[in-house]
């Protein structure tokens, strides 16, 4: 299928679709430039592999080496605690979501409010919603998905890709960030 | 609200033309002087009677919109491009039109209720007199009908004192729908007031239609043992001659089981159900039997099982017309509603009907009278069971083998699956003969049909995955408990103090659909682990269904499991989706009965003593429909909060607090009037949970009230506290939120929050009588 | 249908308590026995009564439909796609999803004209009385409710009579609602069927709400020579202080002209209107202004005129609240449908109020009492006036031209642009300091503002246009007449056999919305070209003011041109939206008083003779909303033709008949019985043109019926040969299908014609006595 | 823009969107492959010229070579007549799109049913609604338009084009056929 059509066949993008991840150096980039992202992490990610790895590693290698806090929902914390990252908070996605959209929120941390969001793991169409949300409510955050299929509503998506591209993506954008 | 109810009566007249005395013309009977109750604030409310307590939920619960698209397409100007900040050619922003669409859905929703009402009241009135006595729960229920009194402020003694309301419902219902019209209201927030309206509504219309079908047709009456039915695929008796019922209205299945009755005929026809009239149909022959929700329908139709299928109004698949030509099934439409496109046979004699059907000049007819619907799906199935062989259309292993060979892998059934289940995958395995794959999405397929039309090779996908798990079909034998209608008055005075104490820690029920995120076995699980953890748990409608599919270790269902009445660890199943409006009654009836408020036209009263004191929280885990929309909104002006599932978010907006602005948690202290904290509780009035495990602490949390005592906020956090750390791990982050006393805390986990409360600089803070009403200050003594 | 309107008489009682006689008590009044007409076989009919009359006309008329996207997202299985032959997830296909968006609409059309009707019934009820008799127009209207008697089989005489057809309207508009739920309906046509029902019902709700305030306001009453009014921005005195109305429910307007009369302001205050509230001001005060259609509410909001506006319900931009506070004008909102975040202040003290808005202290208010809007809004308009000075917001033309400099030329505008107009072309011309461009724009431009949120540079763009056109404005000085209601009974008595044998060659109906594809112009254009061709011309709403907004070479307008009777030649404005159903009234009143057919519940027979013998056709130009939606439906029940212009296609099908198919115009000859040839008349139900050319052929195509005479069938063909010759070129292809006898030639044409039908090898047929009724065969002698 | 973002911004289309006909032999090899071809002309046609010449010329000789009847809507009907080519029929478009999709249908002359339906000239959402109709209810009939903008819903459409591409396009289509 073409690389830009919504993964669920019917979640039709409207006429402000997502640019394309195509290359790490991207995202590396909207990642650098950022003063204050964040991650919201769902439970899908504990399907996936990364070169052999499980997916949430590479994740937390991400956050860490881009000092990104984490928010997680609430059966994938376990996850992260086991790996002995602590996420900035548990809260669910259209909680956290909803937060992004608020200007005067000052974000987690009570400093200032983020300019990034990047999303993995939710449920493909509750994403798709969620990120419609922030496209039109939250004008001063760009968001980006690390899912390896297309998300119209996202500043930033990844194109709809085989596990193995999506995944050297990933790892690039990872290892880019090290430099 | 209907003027023409006329009720005078005239002590005495003497004239030329006649004497006479206590004279009584009582028509339309909204007022029988037989209660004594003062009238309320707000009988019969308007569209904007209510506003402020609505604008006073949403300012603590602002929508966070979600577009469902970035269009709007509802006039000819249109499409209008309403992304970020555009507006359409009308003047509308996204928030309104999205509000609106909401609106409209709603609208729909408590149209079918209320419409279901009316035909149900017009057939028990038609059947059993206007003067036919309202009778839900015998002397064990005296507030007969909660939400009609509170509401309209009208006590209904008989069937025709209930046309009243739906006259009420119709007219406000056209005029709310006239509100979504271009160029109509312009602000958000007006447009999710109108939506809290359309929800009140749409109970009452829920009310009506349960009350006149247990009150004729003889459902069981707030029996706490109401009997247990038979559920599941594998309870049928494939040999006999089976008919179908889909849908919501009873009454045709009814006259089936009438007919068969009748004519002897009772134990050789199998009568199966989906959907709630599956539900309802327990209610009035519990040896009827259910074969799951909608999501079983074209499972079950595939199998060939249904000699006659006979639909009526509702959630029914609009294709069920090609599917029984396919399994050369006889089908009967019985609702205006639902005509299919078939000929109107009312008029002709059920003989030729039926020899029409037989003979194979007809595939399906359209038959709008109930009594004759009984008789000719019954002759049907006894005449054409013995020809159709059970002709179904599920190939054999080996056919599945075959057919899955076509598979080009394109990942098109995976894209049109709701759920991204991995459909292609496991087509491409069962091509090697492997049908594991296939096997194990039964449990997690909600048998829409959408990876058919989207294969290109045009497979049937979803009898491919029936063909698979023929094993687990054939293991379907369930049970559930026939739905018992409405609560007890006694039960309701047993529960009441524990219930607004917070001893019992909430009320939670499971309603609404069955676009489930993973199948119907979360919504069993989590039925289960609040009856265990004593929470009082209702079930109604598909979910009802779902609960039952589902064996504990020692083989027992949930209702075999607890018992079924409204008390710690009971699993209330109260009926099918009309029944809701009995959850909503208890809610109102513990602040009518247990605390004694004035119910009658008093909503802002009980809805305010309901937020604020009764732990109630709805769940509609795989809530689909724009009816399931209406009756979340009815619960969300009672101040009821609602969960649901992923799939939730496609409702285009959800109902969040913000526990991080105290502010906003500000309530009036009826004891001394001064403004004080109350809590982030309930923290959220409508928000959609991405996986059980998440729902479930969910429920724990909302369940919880500022009028819980020390000890009920204990037992509330302990749970709270526990489901955390078994689902998400560790302690939850906003326990300090939520302790505003030592009392608050639970003993056994006392050192634990004592480290988190020293951690947040937690300050003790006192426990309020808490009311969003400043004309509630002082009042009264609060119960 | 209410069922609890009750009549009882008792003759004589005698017994212990009382004797006494005659005693007759009426509630409800569906029926006072005053009526001798006997009952015709469909009083109030339910959803399915006429199934079988709607699908003689499906049969006929086949949609083509045309999904406006290939999704459905109404409910939370999807967004399913739909695309060719995919099935949703409830199992729906794109035809029957089409139709059910059609059925969503309708019914969203016909609530608001049924709330409507009730405001306005309950007003003027709450005003003058239940017993308030009915007065459409004096001894010269009898049948004064031609739809009621026919739909409902009653005959009302007071205002209280009329609550039982709103109670049915909403009673019936809940079930219809209620099919477009998820899993009702699966039939397209079936879907089709409840949406002529939806558009019959629609057409009882405006029915009642022009009877009533026809009756009870003072509105002239069928007077063909009711008053002319000013129309246009340049009639406006702008030096007085100016209130604006917008909407559609007249009684808060009616209530400021109140005040200003009995408080001596009348002369001191402009009352100027915007959309059918200003319609339907000028029938009550006919010195009140119109301002122009929906499409002017931006540019004259922004020219700072209005002092104060004041917003009812329907059409109403939802951002009028971001409009007035741009230009300081306060705004009061009237209506519980509309509230727009507004503070309820109807229980404030006028004094208060004024005092509020004065200071500043709010912007907008809602005020649900007319009688206080009256008062609040003159008040305020008279003291804000000095303050204000007109601040508008409408730059000078230099200060266009420096604006203009931003314009990239991205395109964004123009792509937003519902008409695709060259709008950034205009906007870089203006950067050069020539405003000519945006200038030609003003006339064709819909004002509907999608081209300023879509522009990147944030330009004003609709007020750059206006601002350009400021000539343009200042010369809209024209007149319309005000709404006269029905017709009269001698009128038609006059009209009937010219219309019903074709001499008069139709009857055209230029109604609905201002989404035209070139502006305003074309409706004036097509009127006077119909009237001048001695068409009996109707106009109503909105196409009404568009009619009235050009002049012809001597400087007149249409209504200035021609009468204002129901005659050949005649221009006849019935008023608001809601008088369209004396559009309807009159091909009924043809039917019934004319050929007196029985009247009384006998829709059938009433249609069968509209359809078969009254040339009528409605044209909606710029038909827009869901209400225009229903309207139509409520026309092709009875057999009128539609048509609209291109945005038409976006109401999602056609109803296209296929000349080329003879089989499908067969006819029963009422006097012999026999199936007989019928001719492609009408040829179309529903049919959108792609421009003012194409629609003046279809107009006169469509005015013919089978029972046209000879004389008649070639007075017909004179007109639509000659426009084609005109419009298209050269003698249109089909008219060797249109000629049935030699008389049918018009006599000018006769050479051509018979060369035509010579080259088509044409044969003469008779002309029957047409009917689509078996039973109405040889069952009485026709008129 | 993009080239294939619907030229009005909000008539976004649906899964199944048009092909391009990026170079004339594209177009060519379409109609050429066609059994059946018939082309509706709207009355947009006269705004355009193709390279100095009213575009009507260059459909007219389109028309010729390939020998397509078309039909006009109303008030187009004179421009051909005036230039001597008499149109096929004159019909609504909405009444021409509706026969297309009867598979029964013989076409104007009563041979065999249309596979190739040709629309230029129609106001811009009017033929994105007819498209629509023929996309999903004329399986056999491949539609494509000779507009100078993107139409989704045809089989084959020009992408949104300057008008100085869009006409030596259309020109390439006329004169390779006379090759």
């Amino acid at each position: 299928m073409p690389m830009t059509d919504a993964w669920q066949t019917a979640e039709i993008a409207g006429p402000k679709k997502a640019s394309l991840i195509l290359k790490p150096d991207i995202a590396d980039a909207l990642i650098s430039r950022a003063k204050r992202p964040i991650m919201i992490v769902g439970h899908g990610i504990v399907e996936y592999e990364v070169n052999g790895k499980p997916m949430i590693e590479c994740l937390i290698a991400l956050a860490r080496k881009a000092v990104i806090p984490v928010v997680v929902s609430a059966s994938t914390n376990r996850e992260f605690l086991s790996r002995e990252f602590e996420p900035a908070a548990v809260m669910s996605a259209v909680e956290i979501s909803s937060r992004l959209t608020d200007p005067e929120w000052k974000g987690l941390d009570g400093k200032e409010p983020y300019d990034l969001a990047i999303f993995v793991g939710l449920p493909y169409s509750m994403e798709w919603t969620i990120l419609s949300g922030l496209k039109h409510f939250a004008p001063n955050v760009k968001t980006m998905t690390f899912d390896c299929v297309y998300q119209p509503n996202a500043s930033w998506s990844f194109p709809n890709s085989t596990i193995k591209d999506w995944a050297a993506n990933l790892k690039g954008i990872v290892e880019n960030l090290e430099d | 609200m209907s003027r023409k109810s006329v009720s005078f009566s005239i002590k005495e007249i003497n004239s030329d033309l006649a004497q006479f005395r206590d004279l009584t013309v009582s028509i339309g009977a909204i007022t029988r002087e037989r209660w004594d109750e003062p009238m309320g604030p707000s009988p019969f409310p308007s569209l904007t009677t209510l506003r402020p307590w609505d604008r006073r939920l949403l300012s603590r619960y602002k929508p966070f919109y979600m577009p469902f698209c970035d269009l709007c397409c509802l006039c000819t100007y249109g499409k209008c491009d309403l992304t970020g900040s555009k507006k359409g050619a009308c003047g509308i922003s996204m928030p309104a039109q999205q509000s609106r669409i909401v609106l409209l859905a709603a609208c729909v929703g408590a149209a079918t209720h209320t419409s279901h009402a009316r035909e149900i009241l017009t057939h028990t009135i038609e059947t059993f007199g206007r003067e036919c006595k309202i009778n839900v729960g015998g002397t064990g229920v005296e507030v007969e009908a909660p939400i009609t009194r509170l509401v309209c402020g009208i006590k209904p003694e008989t069937l025709g004192d209930l046309e009243p309301v739906l006259d009420y419902c119709e007219n406000q219902l056209t005029q709310l729908l006239a509100v979504t019209h271009t160029g109509q209201e312009g602000s958000s927030l007006d447009f999710e007031s109108k939506v809290f309206h359309t929800g009140m509504i749409d109970h009452l219309g829920m009310e009506v239609a349960d009350i006149a079908q247990v009150s004729a047709l003889g459902f069981p009456k707030a029996d706490p043992e109401s009997p247990l039915a038979d559920l599941g695929l594998g309870t049928i008796d494939a040999k006999k001659p089976v008919i179908l019922v889909i849908g919501h209205n009873v009454p045709p299945a009814a006259a089936i089981i009438d007919y068969l009755r009748d004519h002897g005929n009772a134990g050789d026809v199998e009568v199966t159900g989906i959907c709630c009239t599956a539900l309802d149909l327990t209610r009035y022959a519990p040896k009827a039997k259910v074969v799951g929700p909608i999501s079983w329908q074209l499972r079950y139709i595939r199998s060939g099982v249904p000699d006659v299928i006979v639909v009526d109004e509702q959630c029914i698949r609009t294709d069920t017309l090609t599917e029984s030509e396919k399994i050369h099934a006889p089908l009967i439409a019985t609702s205006e509603k639902n005509c299919l496109g078939l000929p109107d046979m009312t008029d002709e004699p059920a003989e030729a009907i039926v020899a029409a059907f037989t003979h194979g000049d007809i595939t399906g007819a359209l038959i709008l009278d109930a009594e004759k619907v009984g008789e000719v799906a019954s002759r049907v199935a006894l005449a054409v069971h013995p020809k159709r062989k059970k002709r179904g259309s599920i190939p054999t292993k080996h056919q599945v083998a075959e057919m899955a060979k076509k598979c080009t892998l394109c990942m098109q059934c995976r894209r049109a699956c709701p759920n991204d289940l991995p459909v292609a995958q496991a087509v491409k395995l069962a091509a090697s003969g492997n049908l594991s794959g296939l096997d194990e999405l039964y449990d997690e397929c909600l048998g829409c049909g959408r990876c058919e039309s989207a294969c290109k090779q045009k497979l049937p996908v979803h009898t491919l995955i029936v063909a698979a798990a023929e094993k687990q079909t054939l293991d379907e034998t369930y049970c559930l408990r026939t739905g018992r209608g409405a609560i007890q008055d006694i039960e309701i005075r047993k529960v009441g103090g524990p219930i607004v104490l917070g001893e019992i820690p909430g009320v939670v029920a499971f309603v609404g659909c069955a676009n489930f995120p993973k199948g119907s076995r979360e919504v069993a699980e989590m039925v289960a682990e609040f009856a265990k953890r004593r929470y009082i748990v209702c079930t109604s409608g598909c979910a009802a269904m779902s609960a039952g599919m589902y064996r504990n270790d020692e083989g027992k269902t949930v209702y075999e499991q607890f018992s079924g009445a409204f008390e710690a660890g009971g699993v209330v199943n109260v009926g099918s989706c009309v029944s809701n409006a009995h959850i909503a009654g208890a809610a109102i009836k513990i602040a009518s009965i247990f605390a004694k408020r004035p119910l009658r036209g008093n909503y802002e009263e009980i809805a305010d003593y309901v937020y604020n004191r009764v732990g109630a929280v709805g769940v509609a885990w795989g809530a689909m429909s724009q009816k399931a929309a209406a009756i979340a909104a009815g619960f969300w002006r009672l101040g009821i909060p609602v969960i649901v599932g992923p799939h939730g978010t496609k409702y285009r907006r959800m109902l969040l607090g913000r526990a991080d602005r105290d502010s906003d948690w500000m309530v009036h202290d009826a004891r001394t009037g001064e403004s004080v904290y109350g809590g982030p509780v309930p923290e959220h009035l409508f928000i959609a949970a991405e996986t059980k495990e998440e729902a479930m602490v969910l429920i724990a949390k909302l369940a919880m009230r500022p009028n819980d005592t020390g000890k009920g906020r204990a037992n509330k956090l302990a749970n709270y506290i526990d489901l955390h750390k078994r689902h998400v791990g560790g302690m939850p982050s906003d326990v300090y939120r939520l302790v505003r006393t030592p009392a608050d805390i639970p003993l056994t986990l006392k050192d634990e929050v004592d480290a988190h409360l020293a951690e947040h600089d937690w300050k003790e803070s006192a426990i309020p009588d808490p009311t969003l009403l400043s004309r509630m200050v002082h009042s009264r003594k609060v119960a």
